[in-house]
């Protein structure tokens, strides 16, 4: 289990990397999506992966690690996906704030001079 | 035995729901148009709610009822962004 | 998987036979993505899956835990209405959408506008 | 008068005078030299004051604590050597300022003049009496700085520009060395302290770091003192107003390099490599700048090269390691100051009243200034070493010492005394020059200016200086000598040697050298006539040595060629380069700590493989894959799989138990697609024509490497995920968070309850985050101006637009109105629905999954349907949303529910828990973790709406401006007005 | 009661989402959902929903027994064809049918029908001419399309919508 | 937690918090009223970073005592809540953050805050953010208040829009989106392997983590150090500072340029109380890594400073060199090397920002361009002789004498002349690098002192050619019209050097009492988690 999700993270990142990579500033913002699913599940999995712990306590209960998924990641990684997420429609408007600008729509607001 | 019988035929449905979940990623990736596209992840967004409910009966868990619930509910919304941005060339006018 | 076995043989017998018909439905209408080959005829394919399939599905789950939990477990059929009233609409935009775009291409097998 | 307040006062007083100064009006000219000439005397007077006490061997000192962990003091010392040197700045001060009272015109902004001036004035005085190094070094780069100010005063003239620059780089680049330096003194010493420095000589000298020390110190005062081969910028620097030139190459700023030397001299000198490095800069100097002097046009070049000859000579007999020769370097810096300073007055009045500097235009001036000329003869020739003037005594001094010196290089040794004998005959030629050439001859003709007397107080420093030379050069002993031997005591201590300052010391071999020199210059000045007449500027066979054309041209290759060049190389500005070194970076780093530490195994076992997931997760990477790879010519495509990708991540958070995630996850889905649909109608249309251009070697050669790095990436991010996931550590803060989350935060879900209550500051930082972002991207949009050529209206909308108008019974928009007929409809059905689930997840979400965040969400995309299915337009008609408005509110809720806790005493965030028993309802859970949940509820709706509509809205004013655009940036303050009425209600 | 209680009917069913949301009757959930249901109610009157009104609930529920035997035996047939693509010969085809109803809730409900019952969708809604084209996969013979559908729904739905 | 002073603790990040949201609720239009909160916050913010400053100072130092206090939110223990940590460190960086937020919102005041929307809520967002992450003594909320600090700084690099700032702007954004990632793995994997959060805790743990688990904790360590480090602009990682910050309306720059120095800030606290003499198997981990990228930062800053044609992009590579030499000094490892980094540290901020604020004044009066001819002319020895012989000077107007005096302030500071404070900056970096105790001076330190001065003698040359080009080349007929809420603030900066020089000692004082309690982490340690860690509840195999 733990080798499927990093080889999902793996190959996610491998993604967003080659995308992060590219000169279109679309590409890019594909990219940066791609790698924050990849960051996120990673943060998600430093916690440990368990199917079927409980997500949520009895009323009136305590937790414990053994019966209960790790919540801190989680927590984490819900702070994560809002940033993420506001940063994302950022670069977007950054994005077209610079395609508007400049005409083009490559990361260095023109087209490479070779 | 029977919990069995259940324990199998929920990891069956499941793998045939990936199975349908492929066809459909399929569908995206092969197009050949956008609309196709949009019409596979429509039912990427089908299959996995039931995916998420199997996944519910499986853990013996309500919990995640809400995000198929999510997906019944605002799934379409960006499916019907996408044909309206086919249609229209634009999504809110 | 525990509480599995606290079911009564004959919902659990249900239960999977629902289950498997509803996933059969759903992988038969992603088939269908697969083996017609125009737009138009894919396009009534998930709709297996988006009516019956998610139908069998959601009985399953609302027959299971109502016995499970010896009390009317209901909420699936908001699900099952939401289903009813969204996928029309995604489908009938897509498909009005494809048309004006077959149109405009000028193709041949679409109808002409009223 | 105490010593504190006497010292301090010297240094500070020009200080304040400069302040003062600086603040007269622009032409305030006899008020400024008022107050400059004031402090300069002030100056005088104390030194006279302290002369007693330093004549008695004394030593003034004051010590006020600096930097004391440092061992950094501000201390002020002064000896008679100190006294000496702060004597002839203060002296040769206020006569300058005389002098230039007169010299600079009505017209000038005189008071800064004084300022500049006095300001030096006191860097000066403070480098000679600062009592220890880094405070010398302190005040040497202020002197730096002020010459450069004083270089450049006229700095509408480009030499005045260029001279100030080549002075200021030269100089506080020794200066930086000399710092550098002394830190290694420092550093030796274990003190900064002049009086500890000064005691370990023997220390210094046998330690490792002396040749470090003694070469960066060495670099700082030869740039200073102007030795070969930093002597260029100062001929340059005469760009300066002349009263500059006559305080700074005669008394001061030069002086400033051969004064450390000799303040050094007990420590650092008696060594090879002193002898080597001092005496070898020296020599060369001396005879450079004599033979060069010669053939000078320019008055005050002939003076500037003769300055750095003689320069060299006070250098040489540094270099030479001998204490008589130390005296006589003294005794030279006395006498080069009173004639130099007097010969640069005398140029300066020349230059002012004929109006040109040139020797080739000047001729015959005798005539009209006969009273200045002969003060100008006097001076010239103590320069040129004749007897009964100062010149001569020091002359004979570093004759005798040149003849008597010891030293490791036999070779030098030998030639000293011809190289001696030669730059004193130079010494005599360009003297002779300067004097023949300007005040004999024919009458000038076609000058500037009608020459004629200057008036009688510019002449007054000058007649002093003159005066100062004949008396020294005729009873050495009864005036300069009580001065001299204080300065050289103070300056050797126990190691003064006997000298004598006689006028005459019979007939000996200096005299003969003296004899020799001045026949062979006078010889060399008649031979050379016809070739300076012909006025070819530069000497010969080095005149190709241009000291600044080379400072030029490298100072054009360090910061032009070869500072561009290595940026280039170095460095870049393009975005691509810079992420793969990030990634890479990043890559590396980890990899390398890994592959140096060793990863062991975890300990938790990895779990068995469920093929669903396994399936699933094929999908993903299929998902993933193909996104990165459409996402250039298929922009939608490559949208759509990632939406695929992130329901596979979605479906992985259920998997393995985190149901809060998959709803957030998924509702983020939702609402970053139809962000970026909003997005991708102003990116401009790219065709995969295939195979139209095959790609080239290099962009092959480039994407094969950007996929290295993303493999490589990939696979050390699913290394890391790996090991991190299979261990666990043996003490983990979620325990804590279980245990307690119910018990003391009131909730059963425990990730709600850490994001609003144990890590609630978390949370709020997160919403001010987006809060932040959206009023980013609102006033981004709000100057927003589409490419040209995704101005137009979408191809579909006009063709749609062109079918309902040609075709009868249809109006414009029939089209997309009985397209978006039904589904309109049902949307606007659908909305109090989604707008009751949000209300359900976000009162739910304490104790179940959903929360703030996730019910915002829903709540936004409730109502992007509608401006989706209606148009903004309609929607605004009818609903009108105050982004800003749910913002501030929400922002203010979530922190005002935070600072309630202050009210009980508690910290920040304090939660508060109960059940409240209602009427009908029964026990109803309040807990003010719910209003924080709101408040951010409410942020989370106000800034999405914000962002989704500015964005929206685009179009809407796209729609408007068919107009011609206005230019690329219009004035600032000006509002769009379909933004305003939208954001700012 | 319109006046003070519009869209009665949505404002129960909202009630009812409510209750199943969060499966309880109890009254602090009826009271706080029918406070939500009301005002969601309010919101939606500012979005101007077209009026609509709602009768003859015996029509509806028959009509939606109807359509819920459609949907089965529809999937079966498509089921069918799409794992048997060869044995039957099938084409497939559009077919514009006229429509008399006007009422939007009932052309919604209309359109909701027919796309959700496997095999046919509804693809153009012409508002001038009230005509809609629908496509549809196992086309045999338009006719009979066209009064199955009106028969079947069109009729109940007026019925009910107008 | 009693009396009200325990709050004021946390009073620099609520004040700016509920500022910024009321400012929303405001009209746009009422800019008057907006810039009167905001300066007034601001103003509060310097009068308690001034309280708090003289808090800090006031805790003891010596024998292990505790040297920090300690707020915990939302009354949580510190050992799984937030904790904000004050200590010398914290208070000195809200110091200056309140000093630049000053100068810069006053600057702003005279025509920068109109350049585009809601300007005073993104600056008080901004401090909200600066002040966060100096304050906060937890790894991720660290991260959070980073990308505060971040998204108010997106806001304020693009305030004003144009071509030139969103191209640089976009650049600046995505590469601190991947830093942010690389944030989040660092922390995550930190917190799968150490099991905590908390900074002072994991210091605890660093030194006894498992052998075959340390790997992942220093490589989780290493890839946040990267992304402070891409904040800080070391060599390879800093290309987009110097052009992002040239562009930047002037009021930006001056309050975003102590951005990298968060970047600085966090490799300080965070390497010295993880990897400090406490950190076990992990003591001076990255450490020659830290030396020889700042001194590769500082020859590639020295470098762009050479190499520069505008005045602003000379800004931001003085920037770079600032943010490398500070990095070679935490890498050159000695305990005294700290107290003087500090002493630079405070220097140079305030006069980079000092300067960048004076760059928009100078630059007004002068037509686009300008900056290209003059390297241009430089290069191609085109020097134009015009009237050579006028021997007569040109007074200069009481503007640009402000401006240029100013100008050669912002010269010497930084390149480190006398006699402002950037000169015993340097000093008191070298001093005690070449001072301990006389038996050799280590290659590191003659590293440093050869990067110091060869940078230093880069920014004469540099700033001198533009300063003459632009207050003694050009014609003196085009005065900038300069209010004097602009040229407060620079001269309020300047002034400060002058008084950072003047007071050197007791400034000193204090920063090498920061220094020795960061040096000795037990202080902070022992003030944030009092309570030693219960015994595992919990065994690792039996999930
Ligand atoms: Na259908
Ligand atoms: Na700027």
């Amino acid at each position: 289990m733990e080798l499927i999700l990093a080889l999902g993270i793996g190959v996610l990142t491998g993604s967003g990397v080659w995308l992060l990579l590219r000169p279109r500033t679309f590409q890019v913002i594909v990219g940066l999506s791609l790698l924050s699913y990849a960051v996120n599940l990673f943060i998600f999995s430093t916690g440990g992966l368990r199917t079927g712990a409980a997500p949520v306590l009895e009323r009136g209960a305590v937790g414990h690690l053994a019966t209960h998924a790790d919540p801190v990641p989680q927590a984490l990684v819900l702070t994560a996906i809002v940033i993420s997420f506001a940063t994302t429609a950022l670069f977007l408007v950054v994005l077209l704030a610079a395609r508007g600008l400049t005409g083009t729509d490559h990361v260095d607001g023109r087209e490479k001079d070779r | 035995m029977i919990t069995e019988l259940l324990v199998w035929s929920i990891f069956l449905a499941q793998i045939l729901l990936v199975l349908a979940m492929g066809c459909a990623v399929f569908r995206i990736l092969r197009g050949p148009r956008a609309q196709d596209r949009v019409l596979g992840l429509d039912t990427l967004y089908v299959n996995a709610t039931m995916l998420l409910l199997i996944f519910g009966i499986r853990t013996t868990s309500t919990l995640y009822f809400e995000a198929a619930l999510i997906i019944a509910l605002l799934g379409f919304v960006s499916t019907a962004a996408i044909a309206k941005f086919l249609m229209r060339g634009e999504v809110i006018e | 998987m525990t509480h599995l076995a606290e079911l009564p043989s004959w919902a659990a017998l249900l239960t999977a036979l629902l289950l498997l018909l509803g996933a059969a439905l759903a992988l038969i209408g992603s088939f269908g993505l697969l083996r017609f080959g125009s737009f138009y005829e894919r396009i009534h394919a998930p709709t297996l899956g988006s009516t019956l399939g998610i139908g069998f599905v959601l009985i399953a789950s609302m027959l299971f835990f109502s016995v499970l939990q010896s009390r009317p477990v209901l909420h699936e059929v908001l699900i099952t209405a939401l289903m009813v009233v969204t996928t029309p609409i995604t489908l009938m935009l897509l498909a009005r959408a494809a048309l004006y775009r077959d149109r405009s291409e000028g193709n041949d097998d679409v109808p002409p506008s009223a | 008068m105490p010593d504190a307040l006497l010292l301090l006062t010297l240094v500070g007083l020009p200080f304040l005078g400069a302040i003062a100064a600086g603040l007269l009006p622009t032409h305030a000219r006899n008020a400024a030299a008022w107050l400059a000439g004031v402090i300069a005397l002030v100056g005088l007077g104390l030194l006279l004051a302290a002369y007693p006490t330093v004549a008695a061997g004394g030593v003034l000192r004051h010590e006020v604590a600096w930097m004391p962990s440092l061992g950094l003091n501000f201390s002020l010392r002064m000896d008679g050597f100190a006294w000496l040197f702060a004597g002839m700045v203060s002296g040769v001060g206020v006569l300058v300022i005389v002098y230039a009272r007169y010299y600079m015109s009505a017209d000038d902004p005189v008071p800064r003049f004084f300022a500049f001036l006095l300001a030096f004035m006191g860097s000066m005085t403070g480098v000679v009496i600062a009592g220890n190094l880094i405070q010398l070094a302190f005040f040497w780069e202020l002197t730096s700085l002020f010459s450069f100010l004083l270089i450049g005063y006229w700095h509408h003239l480009a030499a005045a520009r260029d001279g100030a620059r080549m002075a200021l780089t030269i100089t506080a680049t020794g200066g930086l060395c000399l710092f550098a330096g002394v830190l290694v003194l420092g550093h030796i010493v274990g003190s900064y302290d002049l009086d500890a420095v000064l005691a370990s000589g023997e220390t210094i000298r046998a330690h490792s770091l002396y040749l470090p020390a003694l070469v960066l110190i060495l670099l700082g005062a030869l740039t200073k003192s102007a030795q070969f081969p930093f002597h260029f910028w100062l001929p340059h620097a005469m760009a300066a107003p002349t009263p500059v030139s006559a305080y700074l190459h005669s008394a001061t700023l030069v002086k400033a390099g051969v004064f450390l030397m000799a303040r050094l001299w007990p420590v650092m000198a008696g060594t090879e490599a002193w002898f080597w490095i001092v005496g070898t800069a020296g020599i060369v100097t001396l005879l450079i700048g004599a033979y060069i002097a010669i053939f000078q046009h320019d008055l005050k070049g002939l003076l500037a090269y003769s300055t750095i000859s003689h320069l060299g000579l006070i250098t040489l007999l540094l270099g030479l390691n001998s204490s008589l020769a130390m005296v006589a370097a003294i005794f030279h810096i006395i006498n080069h100051a009173t004639f130099k300073a007097s010969l640069f007055m005398a140029a300066g009045i020349i230059d002012h009243e004929t109006g040109t500097r040139d020797i080739r235009r000047l001729s015959g001036l005798n005539r009209f200034m006969p009273f200045t000329a002969r003060l100008a003869m006097v001076a010239a020739a103590a320069m040129a070493g004749v007897p009964l003037l100062n010149g001569f005594l020091s002359k004979e001094m570093f004759f005798a010492e040149a003849l008597s010196a010891e030293g490791p290089l036999p070779l030098l040794l030998d030639i000293l005394p011809v190289a001696a004998t030669v730059a004193s005959a130079f010494s005599v030629a360009y003297s002779l020059r300067f004097i023949h050439g300007t005040f004999f001859g024919p009458d000038p003709v076609d000058l500037p200016l009608t020459p004629h007397e200057p008036p009688t107080w510019m002449r007054f420093p000058v007649e002093i200086l003159v005066l100062t030379c004949i008396i020294v050069g005729l009873l050495p002993a009864a005036t300069v000598g009580p001065f001299l031997d204080m300065a050289a005591h103070a300056a050797l201590g126990a190691a003064t040697p006997d000298y004598s300052l006689a006028v005459w010391h019979g007939f000996n071999l200096p005299l003969l050298m003296s004899v020799i020199a001045l026949i062979a210059g006078v010889s060399l000045y008649l031979l050379l006539q016809r070739h300076l007449i012909k006025g070819v500027e530069g000497a010969p066979l080095i005149g190709g040595l241009q000291g600044q054309r080379m400072f030029e041209r490298s100072m054009v290759f360090l910061s032009w060629r070869l500072a561009r060049t290595l940026e280039g190389l170095f460095g870049t500005r393009r975005l691509q380069p810079q992420l793969r070194l990030v990634v890479s970076v990043a890559v590396v780093a980890a990899g390398w700590t890994v592959y140096l530490r060793g990863l062991g195994p975890g300990n938790l076992a990895p779990a068995g493989i469920d093929p669903v997931l396994a399936l699933i997760w094929v999908i993903g990477a299929a998902c993933a894959l193909g996104a990165a790879t459409q996402a250039k010519y298929h922009r939608l495509v490559a949208l759509i799989l990632l939406g695929g990708t992130g329901l596979v991540t979605c479906v992985t958070f259920v998997w393995f138990s985190a149901p809060d995630l998959a709803l957030t996850q998924l509702l983020v889905e939702v609402v970053t697609t139809i962000l970026l649909l909003l997005g991708l109608r102003w990116l401009p249309k790219r065709l995969d024509v295939p195979g139209a251009r095959p790609p080239e070697v290099i962009t092959a050669t480039r994407r094969l490497r950007d996929l290295g790095i993303a493999i490589t990436a990939g696979v050390g991010m699913a290394g890391l995920a790996f090991g991190v996931m299979t261990r666990f550590p043996p003490e983990i803060l979620a325990e804590h968070f279980l245990e307690r989350a119910y018990t003391e935060g009131g909730g059963t879900n425990v990730v709600n309850v850490i994001l609003v209550d144990f890590r609630g500051f978390d949370t709020l930082g997160e919403i001010a985050v987006l809060g932040a972002v959206a009023l980013t991207a609102y006033a981004l949009l709000r100057r927003f101006r589409p490419a040209p050529d995704s101005v137009d209206i979408p191809e579909q909308q006009r063709d749609q637009s062109a079918y309902d108008i040609s075709r009868p019974g249809r109006r414009e928009g029939d089209t997309v109105a009985d397209w978006l007929l039904i589904p309109s409809v049902i949307a606007r059905l659908l909305f109090p629905v989604i707008c009751l689930v949000a209300v359900y997840l976000l009162l739910r979400g304490h104790d179940l999954p959903g929360g703030g965040f996730a019910a915002g969400l829903t709540a936004s995309i409730a109502m992007i349907l509608q401006y989706m299915l209606g148009g903004t337009q309609w929607v605004e008609a009818r609903l009108r949303v105050l982004p800003l408005r749910w913002m501030g509110l929400g922002l203010l809720l979530a922190t005002g529910t935070g600072l309630a806790a202050w009210a009980f005493g508690y910290p920040f965030l304090t939660s508060y828990f109960t059940y409240v028993e209602l009427p009908l309802i029964g026990s109803f859970p309040m807990a003010s973790a719910l209003a924080f949940d709101i408040g951010v509820f409410a942020l989370v709706v106000g800034a999405t709406m914000l962002m989704l509509i500015a964005l929206a809205r685009q179009s809407v004013r796209g729609h408007r401006a068919a107009a011609p655009r206005p230019s690329e940036e219009p004035p600032a303050p000006t509002t769009a007005p379909a933004a305003t009425a939208m954001g700012d209600d | 009661m319109t006046r003070w209680l519009p869209f009665p009917l949505l404002t129960a069913t909202l009630l009812a989402v409510w209750l199943i949301l969060n499966e309880s009757v109890s009254p602090g959930t009826i009271i706080l959902g029918s406070v939500l249901s009301v005002g969601a109610v309010r919101v939606l009157l500012a979005l101007d929903p077209p009026a609509g009104r709602f009768r003859r609930p015996l029509v509806a529920l028959k009509l939606a027994l109807v359509v819920l035997g459609d949907i089965v035996r529809s999937n079966n047939a498509v089921a069918r064809i799409i794992l048997h693509p060869g044995t039957k010969n099938r084409t497939s085809g559009f077919v514009r049918i006229p429509l008399d109803i006007r009422a939007p809730y009932g052309l919604a409900a209309l359109s909701c029908i027919i796309t959700a019952t496997p095999g046919t969708i509804w693809v153009e809604y012409d508002s001038a001419k009230n005509t809609v084209l629908l496509h549809i996969l196992d086309l045999v013979d338009e006719k009979v399309w066209i009064e199955t559908i009106k028969q079947r729904y069109e009729k109940r739905l007026i019925e009910v919508f107008e | 937690m009693s009396g009200w002073t325990n709050h004021l603790m946390i009073a620099p990040i609520i004040i700016p918090l509920v500022v910024g949201a009321a400012m929303m609720l405001i009209d746009e239009r009422r800019r008057t009223l907006k810039a009167a909160l905001g300066v007034a916050s601001t103003l509060v913010l310097l009068v308690l970073a001034i309280v708090l400053l003289r808090m800090a100072d006031g805790m003891p130092l010596d024998g292990g005592a505790v040297t920090v206090r300690v707020y915990r939110l939302g009354d949580w223990p510190s050992l799984f809540g937030i904790v904000l940590v004050l200590d010398r460190l914290a208070a000195l960086m809200l110091l200056l953050t309140a000093i630049l937020g000053c100068a810069a919102l006053v600057f702003s005041l005279a025509r920068w805050q109109h350049a585009g929307a809601h300007f005073h809520s993104l600056f008080q967002f901004q401090l909200m953010g600066l002040n966060g992450a100096f304050l906060t003594g937890d790894l991720f909320n660290l991260f959070v208040f980073f990308e505060i600090m971040l998204a108010a700084s997106y806001g304020l690099a693009l305030h004003g829009s144009g071509l030139a700032r969103v191209r640089a702007g976009l650049h600046y954004l995505v590469i601190n989106l991947a830093a942010s990632l690389l944030f989040l793995i660092g922390v995550s994997m930190i917190y799968g392997v150490a099991g905590t959060l908390n900074m002072a805790e994991l210091a605890n743990r660093i030194a006894v983590i498992a052998s075959e688990d340390r790997a992942l904790v220093e490589a989780g360590a290493a890839i946040l150090g990267i992304a402070f480090l891409i904040k800080a602009g070391m060599w390879p990682l800093g290309f987009w500072l110097p052009n992002t910050y040239a562009t930047v309306s002037a009021a930006s720059a001056a309050i975003i340029s102590i951005l990298s120095k968060v970047g600085i800030y966090a490799v300080l606290r965070l390497w010295l109380l993880m990897f400090g003499e406490s950190g076990g198997a992990s003591a001076g981990f990255g450490g020659v890594w830290l030396l020889a990228g700042g001194l590769l930062t500082i020859a590639f800053g020295s470098v762009a400073v050479l190499a520069t044609q505008s005045m602003a992009r000379l800004a931001g590579a003085s920037v770079l060199v600032s943010s490398g030499t500070l990095l070679a000094a935490v890498g050159a490892g000695q305990s005294a090397v700290i107290g003087g980094a500090l002493f630079y540290l405070t220097s140079s901020v305030l006069a980079i920002a000092g300067f960048f604020l004076l760059i928009e004044l100078v630059e007004r009066g002068r037509e686009v361009g300008a900056d290209v001819l003059a390297v241009t002319r430089e290069a191609f020895g085109e020097d134009e002789e015009l009237d050579e012989d006028d021997e007569v000077g040109v007074p200069i107007p009481a503007t640009m004498a402000v401006l240029g005096a100013s100008f050669i302030a912002c010269a010497l500071l930084l390149a480190g002349l006398p006699p402002l404070s950037g000169f015993l900056a340097k000093f008191a970096m070298l001093g005690p690098l070449l001072s301990p105790g006389g038996t050799g001076v280590s290659t590191t330190a003659w590293a440093l002192l050869a990067a110091l001065i060869l940078s230093g003698l880069a920014t004469v040359i540099a700033m001198t050619r533009t300063g003459i080009d632009v207050f003694w080349a050009s014609p003196v007929d085009t005065v900038p019209r300069v209010r004097v809420v602009e040229l407060a603030p620079v001269i309020l900066l300047l002034t400060l050097c002058v008084a950072l020089s003047v007071q050197a000692g007791p400034v000193m004082r204090y920063m090498e009492a920061t220094a020795r309690s960061m040096q000795a982490p037990h202080g902070y340690i022992g003030g944030v988690s009092p309570t030693p860690w219960p015994s595992a509840t919990v065994e690792g195999g039996d999930r």
